[in-house]
């Protein structure tokens, strides 16, 4: 990107967008956990990050990576549930790879260090019905995008958003072994994956706000659009 | 003397849980519950943190937890109360914490062994 | 729908439990609490009874139970209230209800299932 | 015995008995129990018994096995712990062989049966370090004395009483395998148990009553006596 100003800038916008579809979503995504949990995703999602977009004024006098480890560290104090310290905690460890800027590479190095500590925490895998099950396509997409293809981030990502979608269009027909969703055993296949869908939506947001900050050609892959959530 | 922290999902569960287990440990025992969020149901990072900075004497804490997101806040609070040596016990939630209860009143207990007699617990069987 | 009872030494804790429990169950499960007794800290036969009649609406009643005297006090209770279908669990009781509660949901759920659910909470590991 | 008249004032002189000894020893059963439990033996016990007696009134309407088995039910109720299912529960169980009246072969009836309901309601067998070990030497002690020695009912109980003492001498150096003990493991080793120290003390008073009701040489065990009790 360019100077840490605008790199704070768009953190923030990121966090703003992000805030907003989730409080957009919100009832989507309790329903999605009325089928499967306690029915609180939505509530949770959109108070922990309603309260990170609420600190934006203090977030100013910060650097990047700062405001992204302390919106870390406001969702793991207000989103509750599984998704507090698994959005929480790991945002605010992954926050380190920020410290030298927001690059093509060190945001490959974020998400990959996101991942780890997702799959750290919660010990999900793929296939267990979870926020994995999203992450894991749309931050090895992401990797493969810019290391091997040398695509454009914004490119990349838009990519990394529909492989997202398909991994939350992957979480239907499985049966959940991690969560809370995994005590109704076989009664869990067939519904999607609330954590795996406030993923793709976070994606989504983060995807509208690069395009306000990044140019190059936005390579989406069409088969993947849409596929999840419509569908349901 | 070891301190206990229990995690529950609710905190008139880890309450409750706590004063049997006090009574296991005849009144010894250092336990602090720290149960619920502050929408009710659930765990709190923060509640674990300060039960954790609460129960340590400086003999470090062992945890006794109940779901799976109970699991993840004890870790990270035990990452953000860095200072006490502090462990998840794998154990079910009361009747680990009142194994380890006992031990913890024991004077040869560690921190080690206070895990060890609270797992236990898996192998406890009720009935005849 | 089978009903379920908690019998723990605590009122506090049989409660939070059965709090815990049925947020698992979606809210549908039948979850009685019947912990502690006149003294305290305990269990009490004549509560256990009233909540295994409570529990019950024809499809019987899967009791979870902590310590030893509460095993006790919940056979007597069973033989007490002997019109109703009721077992004990040989389960963790914060975990064990848990399973339960999920399961008495479930449109397939037997007395049997209920208690094999309950029991299967024996091997629930909490660490990866 | 005699007529059921005889018979119910010696039930109710018996409980009358058991509760005020155990009312006398109610903070050395404390003591015992809070060196290997919750401290609570005496108050239990003095509380379920003390309750019992309280209803001698009402009682004086019953049959005798009827007053045996209200005694029972007014223990589950007010006991608590562990001893107030195995006393009350067993108590009101083993009320029934005395429905013919109480005789040498109807007590033997009912201690049998009483003992056979605490070990299945328990699981403990001697050895456990609990009751068990002071009622089944009492109870073989007993059935023995009277059916295989002819003994008289109140040399054989003064017997039972010896037995009943030297079980609970043997609970010293054992390890609890049941009840609240049982969490101390090795720690519970060179206590002596609460629950067999209260049967003998039960098993005292009935033999005081005893005295009073029937004739007969007592036959005491010289070696037994008092060792249990006085050495703590
Ligand atoms: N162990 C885990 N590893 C990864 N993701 C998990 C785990 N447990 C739960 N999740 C994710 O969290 C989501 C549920 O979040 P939420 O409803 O906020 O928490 P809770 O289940 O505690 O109510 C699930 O849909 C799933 O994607
Ligand atoms: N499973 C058991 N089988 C036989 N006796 C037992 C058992 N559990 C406990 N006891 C007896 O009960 C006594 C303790 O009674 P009490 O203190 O009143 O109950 P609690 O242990 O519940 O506080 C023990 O000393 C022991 O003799
Ligand atoms: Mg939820
Ligand atoms: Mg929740
Ligand atoms: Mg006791
Ligand atoms: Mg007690």
């Amino acid at each position: 990107m360019a100077d840490a100003e605008t790199e704070r800038d768009a953190v923030l916008d990121a966090l703003d967008n992000v805030a907003a579809r989730l409080a957009d979503e919100k009832s989507y995504l309790t329903d999605l956990d009325s089928a499967i949990g306690d029915a609180d995703h939505g509530a949770n999602m959109q108070r922990g990050f309603g309260k990170a977009a609420e600190k934006r004024d203090e977030f100013e006098e910060l650097d990047p990576n700062e405001v992204v480890q302390n919106v870390g560290k406001t969702l793991i104090s207000n989103v509750g549930g599984a998704a507090g310290p698994l959005y929480g905690g790991s945002i605010m460890f992954a926050s380190q790879e920020l410290e030298d800027g927001i690059t093509a590479d060190t945001s490959v190095a974020f998400a990959e260090t996101y991942l780890d500590k997702v799959k750290d925490r919660g010990g999900a895998e793929v296939g267990s019905k979870t926020m994995v099950d999203a992450l894991v396509p749309a931050v090895h997409t992401y990797k493969k995008s810019i290391e091997q293809d040398d695509l454009p981030p914004l490119s990349a990502l838009a990519k990394a958003v529909d492989a997202a979608e398909r991994g939350v269009a992957f979480t239907v027909p499985l049966k959940a072994l991690k969560g809370r969703a995994s005590f109704l055993d076989w009664r869990s296949v067939g519904h999607q994956d609330p954590g795996a869908t406030s993923t793709l939506f976070i994606l989504e947001a983060l995807l509208a706000t690069a395009e306000t900050y990044l140019d190059g050609a936005v390579e989406r892959d069409a088969h993947a659009a849409d596929a999840a959530r419509r569908d349901e | 003397m070891i301190g206990l922290v229990v995690v529950s999902h609710s905190a008139k569960a880890a309450e409750g849980i706590a004063d049997v287990a006090a009574q296991m440990g005849g009144g010894n025992a250092r336990i602090v519950p720290a149960g619920g969020d502050e929408a009710g149901i659930g765990t709190s990072p923060d509640r674990i943190r300060e039960g954790i900075e609460s129960a340590d004497d400086g003999d470090g804490v062992v945890v006794l937890v109940d779901l799976g997101s109970a699991v993840m806040n004890a870790e990270l609070a035990i990452e953000m109360a860095a200072d006490v040596p502090a462990v998840i016990a794998d154990a079910p939630i009361l009747e680990g914490t009142l194994n380890a209860a006992v031990e913890t009143t024991s004077s040869k207990a560690t921190l080690d062994s206070v895990v060890e007699r609270a797992e236990d617990a898996r192998d406890y069987r009720k009935l005849n």
